[in-house]
């Protein structure tokens, strides 16, 4: 019956998370965000398997020139991998030190297709009759980093379970090192109020008000 | 939202589809309703863009804001509406006032496309005939609408996004040589002259390695040059 | 909306596969022929790129021209290969000219890869292993194809896309180091030095977090470093 | 180093003056000519563009082609109009032909604007307004010509280039909305919707630190925004 | 005997510089860093005049597109300017609460060419023979925020007698606001040791530590 | 530094020049020595490249570090060589080691351009012929040097920088299809495929306004459509 849907969970910490009751895991790995080679990026959909990387390094990749030549880590290429909780180090970490700071995923193979929903309020979002609650989470649009990416709406993957201002770290492919540099910007939908809203009012929120503009989103399952 | 279906059937395949219009689009034969929305095409935000799918739900709004995001630092410092940031939209037919000056307000909402993202039984594709002629679609697929390839799109910055060409969103069903509006944080929007829609173009099978002669189209003979397309669903 | 249907049934799901010479490849065992084309990887107008998913339908075009496209302002004025942009395809293994000047005309087509977009009964995904080892597939999932795994290109202006890497478009069957060509609207492609493409790199389990070691490839040994993947289809 | 020398003596200082128009300009008094050219704006390779200040000589090329340079990669390989570079060059007030299409061989020479190499006894600089009154020359300093502020400008891909505000080039004589044509290696030039001038604004000294009031400007009243400037060169 | 060269006094404070003893003011303004429109960048040389613009706002220019229209703060464009050590607000200021917050210059007529000389260290570098000292400061080379620009290192743009990590604040154009974004990165040249330095050990500086890496520099003028 | 001169005829102006080699370049004949370094050509940081004009005493550091600044954010934190970032350096003809690795150490010293800083009594320009003839100086101006017609570069991320054509730093000593080399802040130094020079081509005066012709050149053949220069002082 299953043609093989898939479903990724990421952690944003540094547990593997579990495939919901009922799927079978297809693999387990580190959240890749994005990649960035000769200063161009390339994004993955959080919502889509290839986010979800079977081995970490900070250069995962190589490139190659037309007439037989191949690099690895001889440019100043980047990797940017969903984060953790642990707190912002003063300085890059490297080797060792990097782990605590890779969010990790899970694969699952999901019987049928998982989709966000996103209220553009604080209040969460119903599913649509006949799909059931995957998770809840905060709608998350857009990175950027001197370049960046960003989500499908559609896609599970622009709904995050936790909320935070540095939802994900940069890693410096050849030096070995990963760190957060303050160009770091999120971009997250936010409530809007009525539903034509036509001039909206500048904000700036700090810590504890962070929440109170954000978005919310629910991840909802085709019932079968 | 519609009639009870055989869920042992449906596997939860979304389309949308885009009215180019301030009209609610109905759901196409086979489909039902799941929710209703504006026509988000893409946002730009510290200098770069990101686009959604028309063809996916994502690109379906519920809610229209002028501003529909914030962003934040890494200091747990977030801002709305405060830095010149963009978004960009689907339209309607309505004309730009005379004077050209930016709208604001209410009068925004008659721009606005309206969306409905739809619940399908099957796997929705778009089918591009490089052509004049509108394709067929495969045998065993049925057709939802007709339209225009729509490939992609740029504009402030030469930043933009672009479609997948098997998406339905490739496929629009008004073709305009201005086909969104970007607005801004500070609650304007307007047409602009470097706002670029890219479509496939037609192509006869004897030129396929000629080289294309560049052309010019104007007013009234725009769409002689437009690829069709068609937007089929697997028959279930 | 229809009678029952054995659960196995078909719900349209697509799977696009390029020769990457100038055969139309076959459509893997258990899939069927949609249609045949010309394999598209990305275009660039307004100094903007704009990639197709190697794996969807939307990266097989029907038609080749060197300029598939054309583009519109907001005064109803269409342009079609006045400008300086670019298309770029997927290429055969046909060695460029001695003289390495652009090739035109007829003698393009040699250089172009086929491609089949393929109707199947499930999903197929593409596994990558990081190694240098064929990746097995899940238990339960068949093998269509096995390849190298490709993950983004770029070229004039650094710009350029990226495959999606679980999709079957980020596996490609051979590894080449000048995968693609471009193409230019006055009827010339050509390989550029400053063409990259990307591959997913091999990764010991044991060295995962330690301080990549930069390593320069030439011929001969430019596979030791490159993981392979396998596509793979749900069984039914 | 040689004999002594009278104070008054010439250091060497060049400016450029750029006619706007297809007659050669003539050096303003106190200047002799050194040589004469083609006003060459900026040029784009590789996606990126590289500007000359119109002040200086190097905006001003003996000689014209649409594709003035050739690249180079580091295997020795060097291309000349092989792939989609541009030229940007100051225009006449030339009006298009009605069917837009792009113009090529002998008829771009009636677009093109000439340009002089002026050795000067001193310093010349560009003093700015930014109100609609042609700003007075500093004590000691000498009128050359006056003009509108140009201040930058951006064409394909939304790159550009921009002017010194002190220097000469800042200050063009002709106001236009498309002082500039773009051409392409393949011999054509034509102008884009999404060519940009840039200019100076006018601001009310009461209205500095006020919110900006958006204003579109039509035919007939274009003038009455733009900032006003006049070349000074120090007397001697 | 004058023939005519500029110098451009920054006084990076609300205050309009004075010109230096015997030289005569041509005109004094505001600090212009630099301008975006369509998201390109065009940046002014702190050291040549057109860095001081006669009167301030936060759109000091406007744009025309072939076929005779022209529009005025009608989309996003923006202008940086260099800012004063007014403290950073926690929301964008508007209208008069901009005045504080931008730095003022004044436009010198100079009997000879005035340079830039850097030291590449934490010394402050001698003048050449034959040349006097008109300032001292720090070598700043670029700043970034999305587009961005840079000094020429032989002007004395580069070498600004106050150093701080917010040397510019970014004005939103038609909204009439501005505001200092985290993404504003200002670079420096560093004080580099031997002479030939080839591996550079990587180093995060706070507060105090800063000056410890901040090249100096001199702006001379040649004697007459 | 040199012999006293008659300091009531200098207004000090400066010249750069660059041995593309690594021989401290003598001052030409006239011209006194300030001091000598490292031949910067520009610095890439967030993404974005920065440029010294050869002909400036800027582009001539006295210090040589692969990673010669750092960058502070709004917070008080600066970063020295821990990101990404890059600085590009003028080279002498020293050949890449066979194994293409990056070179590091005290091995790079060999491949950094030497440069000097010289005070002239008096403007000096560059002039360029677009031919393969060496142009002559204005009258009254002498020669300080021959070159070929250097314009702009670029390099990773097509980020680069270019040269204003009337400074003598647009005209290099030494023609190279790689006349500069990119560093790293890990202390690695390598040329790469995708560093483009760009030169100014020669140009038929017949030819003016007729089609380019698009040309390949390769080794032994590629001066002969590099347009030559002359750097002239003022004589006084």
């Amino acid at each position: 019956v299953s043609v093989g849907y898939l479903l990724v969970k990421h952690s944003q910490s540094e547990q593997t998370p579990m495939c919901p009751v009922g799927m079978a895991k297809l693999w387990d790995g580190f959240s890749l965000l994005y990649m960035e080679g000769q200063e161009k990026a390339h994004n993955q959909d959080l919502g889509l398997a290839g986010s979800c990387l079977p081995r970490f390094n900070t250069m995962p990749f190589l490139y190659c020139n037309p007439g037989d030549i191949c690099y690895y880590a001889s440019r100043n290429d980047k990797s940017y991998w969903l984060s953790t909780t642990a707190p912002i180090p003063m300085m890059p970490v490297e080797e060792s030190e990097i782990k605590p700071y890779i969010s990790r995923c899970s694969v699952c193979e999901a019987p049928s297709v998982a989709i966000a929903v996103h209220s553009q309020d604080i209040t969460i979002p119903q599913c649509p009759a006949g799909w059931r609650s995957l998770w809840i989470g905060y709608s998350f649009l857009m990175h950027t980093a001197a370049e960046g990416g960003g989500q499908s709406l559609a896609s599970p993957g622009s709904c995050l379970e936790d909320f935070r201002s540095t939802p994900f770290i940069e890693c410096n492919g050849a030096k070995g090192t990963c760190h957060y540099f303050s160009n770091k910007n999120s971009f997250w939908l936010t409530s809007i109020e009525p539903s034509f809203q036509d001039s909206p009012v500048a904000e700036t929120l700090k810590a504890a008000q962070l929440l109170s503009r954000i978005s919310r989103c629910q991840v909802c399952m085709k019932n079968l | 939202v519609g009639p009870p279906r055989p869920s042992s059937m449906d596997h939860g395949f979304l389309v949308t589809r885009h009215s180019q219009s301030v009209e609610v689009p109905v759901c196409p034969e086979g489909t039902s309703l799941i929710y209703e929305g504006y026509s988000l095409l893409y946002i730009q935000g510290n200098e770069r863009s990101h686009g959604q799918d028309l063809g996916t739900a994502g690109s379906c709004l519920r809610k229209f804001s002028p501003m529909p995001f914030l962003f934040c630092n890494i200091n747990n410092v977030c801002n709305f509406a405060s830095r010149n940031d963009y978004s960009y939209w689907l339209t309607s037919p309505e004309p730009m006032p005379m004077s050209m000056a930016p709208i604001t307000g209410q009068s925004i909402k008659p721009f606005i496309s309206r969306c409905s993202v739809c619940e399908a039984p099957a796997m929705v594709i778009a089918i591009h005939s490089q052509t004049i002629m509108i394709p067929s679609c495969p045998t065993g697929w049925d057709s939802l609408w007709i339209g225009y390839s729509f490939v992609m799109h740029t504009s402030a910055g030469a930043e933009g996004s672009g479609q997948a060409l098997a998406s339905p969103g490739s496929c629009l069903e008004e073709f305009r040589s201005a086909p969104f509006i970007e607005c801004h944080g500070r609650g304007t929007c307007n047409y602009y002259a470097n706002s670029y829609s890219f479509w496939l173009a037609t192509i006869e099978e004897s030129e396929m390695f000629t080289k294309p002669v560049p052309t010019t189209l104007k007013a009234g003979s725009l769409r002689t040059h437009i690829s069709r397309c068609q937007v089929c669903m697997k028959r279930t």
